[in-house]
């Protein structure tokens, strides 16, 4: 008889998600779908509100990535304003973003994935997490803290505060960067640089040790997409959009201003995250990935030295070429984590990065914005519609992780076709689906963000639905 | 109305405040007594700047005798009361007050501009919870209500969700603008701050002299330019004085980081507070693009070079000239005409000296009246001029004298805003003769006739503090008549050009020049599509860019207004500092130091204490 | 006395003209008077059935008060309208006696035949409907008053009745 | 070991910024690890609170369907105390800036009208949770302890959560009480 197995909520990801799995009669995968449950309507709500407050509002939609937002959105306001901010407004800006880029890197390797990679995926649960990793490491542990810390502090120095920061305007950003400031996070650089290559350490460790797994674990081709810099090096804060094939040949290469020409999206009717895709690969031909792997895909090289280095041997472990094994997302996230430190110090010694030349008024010029941007988890798009007051008529939102959504349901259905063959489910087998998930580090929060959790069941229903057998999840030793 | 009851001189009043023993005055309230005595009382509604109203309940206090509790801000002192403002009872009462405010509307604090710590918040409403330790709201606001925003205004904002319904925006838009658009409309939880007829804000009688913005409590109203900027703790407030006009108001500037981000009514100065929408808005918009360094032409097309290359070309231009003739903005501060005044007429030996634009009428008309007189006098007469055009203030003061009773009589040809408030209006007769330059059309002539000029006198004769309000281009008939009025009948020039006052007196007016080179003196003045006669040579000192600098054959960069040091003489002829708020670009210099310079250059070298000793004997 | 709008504000629109005549010489009787402006716009609305923005405005600006407190004291109290009522009032209660007593039957049926929900008025500008909440006669519950004249122990029949005896 | 403070969290219709506020502790997250034992939580593997039920249960966000109240009253009723935490909780917060519009205009105008979506259609499978008006968490179950503030100060829950565990009732009072 066919089960469907519910696995809610995916764990140690950025929101909650679910993800049901079909078994047909045989015990063998029929389907296996990535549900987002819900829906928080930020399209509608922010219609009315004027464009100069959305770098405040949208920066709600997360609270792992608020920069991302609070940054595209301001982008937005720039094209409404139909000015470039100074260069030192840029500059501030995308250290900012540097900093989120490796507070959230970091967090997600040491503390979303780290338990996998550090402590296995087979051991129990109850330890699965940073207690966990901190009595099996307290020393790694608190590097990893540190190294979050570290990101965090610059989005403090420059917003205020760490979570939702008050920072970038229309036009520009509204505060200079002090010198002491400037010099506190020059002097972090060196150790943080030492956390990151502890981190590249114990993954290269563990991917040598499961090279196998490496290789087979989630492996499919898409497109990639991601923002280049004119030499086509990998890009976080602006640039252009390089769009590749499953060979890593480019299809198109245009501006963030232009997306709607490039991307379109798709709505299946069990997940409240839509699927973007490439419009004249239509829908699914046209997926991709974005995020980590995605950019090092989309892109050729790293654009500064350290990063570059590590990027040739990241090539050379998933043997050159397309990199498409899911699993390879921790190794890439590491690399640009390596790549925001030194871009960091690069911004940080810029003769104007102290200026106070920050910000360009002017009046309402376009009634259309889009802002754009790579955040942690890929390319965030915003795009505004005014009136001749500036209230926002209309708002279009297309987040990072939608662009993985249908990647998340393909590289599930890999595992667990593999995994599950029939048999006794394990909570092991479990957590190896949710590795996948967990590998793309969706940010559901951006997405429409999570629904509250539900008893964590496994269930098997017959075909009428009637449930067979229930699996409660293994109860911590307390 | 007065803006705060005045305390009239009788005897002391005894009270006790928290068992503290307190004399007071008699018509003082008991939140202005407890004030006094540096008892602090929570106020919301209240604002010291205008009438009080009573309506938000924080400022309840207990007094012996009386039933209910009272509010501190209206309740008068008498002898005797024994008041306690810190009982337990009190804090319930203000916790309840917050919590109902609270229920009214959706207070979005995470993106309201005015929102911030209890070290930070620009928001009033904010700090009170805060002190009074509210960490929720008893009863969940109506979100599914969602509350009008009015963005139809082109500085600032309305977002009737944060609106607390105090009414502050209300008194200060009729006792301090005295422009009365602003009403209570509807009633109950319908109740809306509306304008007029409930128009759109930015379709209404607002003038956006922003009076409201200045005292509102919450984030209801905003200012888009510095929404976000910062909070005002994050700011450095400078008081300066306004270089929009010849009135010279007293403004707070706020900056962050050398960036202009905010203008305030400095509650202390002359205007009481009071700006207009030039002065508080319109100098924060975008300019033109800066100039940042000297510019010589060069094969025709404008180069960047170094103040000595710059000089050295007008110097040696100016030594082999017939004849230099300059022009000058009157936005120049006192130090800089006497500088300029010096150098063309010591230095350079002409004449040929003038302002680009601006007049002054006579000025010794009879007893000078202040700024702050026009609002308490009771017959006002604009003569020549058109205030709510020129000098916004002096405008809107004397509508607020209209409030109080006061008659208006208005002396002009064509129309002006104050038309319809006007007790008598008088034609002025067109006698000048059709106008050659701009500068002959600045000398147009206006008679008033001997009936009309009749009926003015009795308007004047019958009133206890007439002030007469009179502009430039008058017959010298109607001057002379101007002196013949009542000796109590005090006057204040309407004068054209911010600081075209200190230029007169430095022996400037504005009429044609002549020389085959032009020294332009433009300052942060820009070309209203006025172009300059076409000289051989010609030398523009600007701050913007603009079709002068663009036809030039050198250009210095000059100082914007906020950038100034020194001094200007407005229409009152008082004297007022000018301060800079923020920092000028590092190649610009002061326009004195550049004539300076030129003059060392010239041969004939003028000292900094030359030109303070001229400024001073004049 | 306190200045008002710098010119009359034109009417809007979609208004129908207004003949002011009838207004200046009510504005006349109170010219001397201080504070007399609900009595004016009391005398305006019956005169004009309404108040037009346009007489609004016109009292505004004659009696120097300032728009947005006209405004502001038409809409404050139930008595004054803003909007053409119909030819006929019928102010229907539905307070507690005459709710208990079938006043909501009596509504539906009104609403039936007039085509009007309450507080409206008919296209035609026949009937206005208004439901009130008691009008101090629940002893002849449930009640209405048409045009001044109180009906008591009213049926839907009833109601249709008095209705035709209106027009 | 077991004297430790049993604490389970989660996250309803919010950003999960508070739970990054609370990682904002820093090295003093060490410190709390030695007297709180973090039990269910978004960054552990365990699904939901323990039936045997927690000391301290944490709910970060606003209530705004079905399976949020689900999860609301599960926790209310195994944990002894439930701490409100965000403004989201608190309040309500940006999330329902939603109830200004129906359900049906906001699904339209995501799934339906938006610009770059291509054959949209009203996501409606019976595995998604019915949307509801957004409501802050004390409307839905009784809370005992709120931390405003979007998110609140790390200072803040630093606090409150070494005071729970130390038995005390934390009070937020000068910089820890913070709206904004």
């Amino acid at each position: 008889m066919s089960k469907t197995i519910t696995i809610e909520p995916v764990t140690r990801i950025e929101g909650h998600a679910k993800v049901t799995l079909h078994l047909d009669d045989a015990g063998k995968l029929e389907s296996a779908r990535f549900h987002v449950n819900e829906f928080r309507g930020f399209e509608k709500f922010c219609e009315g509100r004027l464009f100069y407050e959305m770098p405040l509002i949208t920066e709600r939609i997360c609270g792992i990535c608020p920069v991302s937002h609070h940054l595209t959105s301001a982008k937005a306001g720039d094209a409404i304003l139909g000015v470039e901010p100074p260069r030192p407004a840029h500059l501030l800006r995308e250290l900012m973003h540097m900093g989120q880029t490796i507070q959230s890197h970091a967090m997600h390797f040491f503390m979303l994935a780290g338990p996998d990679l550090i402590l296995g995926a087979d051991s129990s649960p109850a330890l699965r997490n940073v207690a966990g990793l901190y009595q099996a490491d307290p020393q790694l542990t608190v590097k990893a803290i540190q190294l979050r810390k570290f990101g965090q502090e610059i989005i403090e120095r420059l917003g205020e505060r760490r979570v939702h920061p008050n920072f970038a305007v229309p036009g520009g950003v509204n505060k200079a960067l002090a010198v002491v400031d400037r010099d506190a996070m020059l002097a972090g650089v060196p150790e943080m640089q030492g956390f990151i290559k502890d981190g590249l350490a114990i993954l290269k460790g563990w991917a040598e040790k499961h090279a196998e797994e490496m290789r087979r674990f989630a492996v499919f081709s898409s497109g990639y997409l991601g923002l280049v810099d004119e030499n086509d090096a990998v890009q976080l804060y602006d640039g252009a959009l390089r769009l590749v094939d499953a060979k890593r040949k480019e299809l198109e290469r245009f501006k963030g201003a232009d997306y709607l020409d490039y991307i379109a999206e798709h709505v299946e009717s069990w997940s409240y995250l839509k699927f973007p895709y490439y419009r004249r690969l239509g829908w699914p031909a046209g997926t991709y990935r974005v995020g980590p792997l995605g950019r090092l895909n989309a892109a050729k090289r790293m654009a500064t030295p350290l990063a570059q280095l590590e990027y040739v041997q990241y090539q050379q472990a998933a043997g050159g070429g397309v990199v498409e094994g899911s699993l390879f997302y921790h190794y890439a996230r590491l690399i640009e984590a390596l790549y925001a430190l030194e871009r960091v110090q690069q911004l940080l010694t810029d003769p104007d990065i102290l200026s106070k030349d920050l910000r360009t008024t002017a009046g309402i010029t376009n009634r259309e914005g889009v802002g754009i941007l790579e955040a942690p988890r890929g390319t965030l798009i915003h795009h505004y519609w005014v009136d001749e007051n500036g209230m926002l008529e209309k708002v279009n939102l297309i987040v990072a992780t939608g662009h993985n959504n249908y990647a998340m349901s393909r590289g599930v259905e890999e595992v667990a076709r593999s995994t599950f063959t029939g048999g006794a489910v394990t909570e092991g087998m479990l957590n190896r689906v949710e590795m996948v998930v967990r590998a793309y580090d969706p940010c559901l929060s951006c997405s429409t963000h999570a629904v509250g959790q539900m008893p964590m069941l496994v269930e098997v229903r017959g075909p009428g639905n009637e449930l067979l057998e229930q699996h409660q999840r293994p109860a911590p030793a307390v | 109305m007065p803006l705060e009851m005045t305390t009239s001189a009788v005897a002391m009043a005894n009270i006790v405040i928290n068992g503290r023993r307190i004399q007071t005055l008699p018509g003082q309230t008991v939140l202005q007594a407890a004030t006094a005595a540096g008892i602090k009382i929570p106020t919301l509604c209240h604002h010291p700047r205008l009438p009080a109203h009573g309506s938000c309940r924080l400022c309840l206090v207990e007094i012996e005798k009386q039933r209910a509790l009272q509010p501190a801000c209206t309740f008068p002192v008498s002898e005797g009361l024994v008041i306690r403002t810190d009982t337990e009872k009190l804090m319930v009462e203000r916790r309840f007050a917050l919590q109902m405010i609270l229920s009214e509307r959706s207070h979005y604090c995470m993106f309201c501009p005015a929102s911030g710590t209890c070290e930070n918040s620009d928001c009033e409403l904010q700090r009170l919870c805060y002190d009074h330790g509210l960490n929720c709201w008893e009863y969940t606001p109506h979100y599914e209500k969602r509350w009008p925003v009015d963005g139809t205004r082109q500085y600032f904002v309305m977002d009737h969700g944060r609106c607390i319904l105090c009414r502050r925006c209300i008194r200060a838009c009729s006792s301090i603008a005295a422009n009365h658009t602003l009403g209570v409309h509807q009633r109950g939880t319908h109740t809306l701050i509306g304008a007029d007829d409930d128009v759109p804000f930015g379709r209404s009688s607002c003038v956006s002299c922003g009076s409201c913005l200045q005292v509102c409590p919450t984030g209801a109203l905003s200012e888009r330019n510095s929404a976000f900027a910062g909070r005002s703790a994050d700011f450095k407030r400078t008081k300066a004085v306004c270089l929009g006009c010849a009135v010279g108001c007293g403004i707070e500037a706020l900056v962050r980081d050398n960036h202009l981000a905010r203008i305030e009514g400095d509650w202390e100065a002359a205007n009481g507070g009071l700006l207009c929408a030039a002065g508080r808005f319109e100098v924060l918009q975008p300019r033109p693009p800066r100039i940042r360094t000297p510019l010589v032409r060069e094969k025709g097309k404008l180069a960047a070079a170094s103040w000595d290359r710059a000089l050295d070309c007008v110097a040696q231009k100016f030594r082999k000239a017939e004849r230099v003739a300059c022009l000058a903005s009157p936005r120049l501060l006192n130090e800089s005409m006497a500088a300029l005044t010096l150098f063309f007429n010591e230095t350079m030996r002409t004449n040929e000296v003038a302002l680009l634009y601006g007049e002054a009428p006579p000025l010794d008309l009879g007893a000078p009246a202040g700024l702050a007189d026009v609002a308490d006098s009771d017959c006002i007469v604009v003569i020549g001029g058109n205030p709510m055009e020129h000098q916004r203030v002096v405008g809107y003061l004397t509508r607020r004298s209209l409030d109080h009773g006061g008659k208006l009589v208005l002396v002009h040809n064509g129309s002006t805003s104050l038309d319809g408030y006007a007790d008598l209006h008088l034609e002025l007769e067109d006698i000048s003769h059709p106008a050659a330059s701009p500068f002959e059309r600045l000398r147009a002539t206006y008679h008033l006739r001997a009936s009309s000029l009749t009926r003015l006198k009795h308007m004047v004769e019958t009133a206890e503090r007439p002030i007469v309000l009179y502009g430039s281009g008058l017959s010298t008939t109607v001057y002379v008549a101007m002196r013949t009025l009542p000796s109590r009948a005090r006057f204040l020039p309407l004068i054209a050009g911010t600081n075209t006052r200190g230029a007169v007196r430095l022996g400037l007016s504005a009429r044609p020049v002549n020389g085959e080179i032009l020294y332009l003196m433009a300052a942060d003045d820009l070309p209203d599509h006025a172009p300059l006669p076409t000289r051989q040579f010609t030398v523009v000192h600007a701050a913007y860019q603009s079709d002068w600098t663009d036809t030039a054959d050198v250009v210095f960069p000059a100082l914007m207004w906020a950038e100034k040091t020194g001094h200007v003489t407005n229409l009152e002829g008082k004297t007022l500092e000018v301060k800079p708020v923020m920092s000028a670009p590092a190649d610009v210099l002061p326009a004195w130091k550049v004539l300076l310079q030129l003059s060392e250059r010239v041969g004939r070298s003028l000292t900094y204490e030359d030109i303070c000793t001229f400024a001073g004997s004049r | 006395m306190t200045n008002t709008l710098p010119q009359e504000k034109s009417a809007p629109a979609k208004e129908p003209p207004v003949d002011l005549a009838r207004l200046d010489r009510i504005l006349e009787e109170f010219k001397s008077a201080k504070g007399a402006l609900i009595p004016i716009l009391q005398r305006a609305q019956d005169a004009y059935g309404f108040l037009p923005r346009t007489v609004l405005n016109h009292i505004a600006y004659k009696a120097r008060v300032p728009l947005a407190d006209v405004y502001g004291v038409a809409t404050f109290y139930a008595q004054f309208h803003l909007e053409r009522r119909g030819r006929h009032l019928i102010r229907v209660c539905d307070g507690t006696a005459c709710h208990v007593r079938g006043a909501p039957r009596n509504i539906e049926v009104l609403e039936k035949n007039l085509g009007l929900v309450p507080g409206g008025t008919s296209a035609d500008y026949e009937y206005t409907v208004e439901v009130v909440y008691c009008l101090g006669s629940c002893g002849l519950a449930p009640v209405a008053v048409m045009d001044n004249q109180v009906c008591g122990r009213l049926t839907p029949e009833g109601l249709v009745r008095h209705l035709k005896t209106l027009a | 070991m077991n004297k430790k403070v049993t604490i389970a969290s989660d996250w309803l219709a919010g950003c999960a910024g508070c739970h990054m506020s609370l990682l904002d502790i820093d090295e003093r997250l060490v410190a709390l690890l030695q007297v709180a034992d973090l039990q269910a939580t978004p960054i552990t593997d365990l699904k939901q609170p323990p039936a045997s039920g927690v000391d301290v249960g944490i709910l970060e966000g606003a209530v705004n369907n079905t399976a949020g109240e689900e999860v609301a009253r599960r926790m209310r009723q195994r944990c002894k105390i439930l701490v409100a935490l965000g403004d989201c909780a608190v309040f309500g917060g940006v999330p329902t800036l939603r109830n200004g519009f129906s359900c049906e205009e906001s699904l339209r105008r995501a799934y339906l009208e938006t610009e770059s979506t291509a054959e949209g259609r009203i996501p409606d499978d019976p595995e998604l949770a019915q949307m509801k008006p957004v409501q802050p968490l004390g409307d839905v179950v009784d809370v005992d302890i709120y931390v405003p503030g979007c998110p609140p100060s790390p200072d803040a829950i630093f606090h409150v959560l070494t005071e729970l565990a130390a038995g005390r009732q934390p009070k937020l009072t000068g910089k820890l009480l913070d709206w904004h």
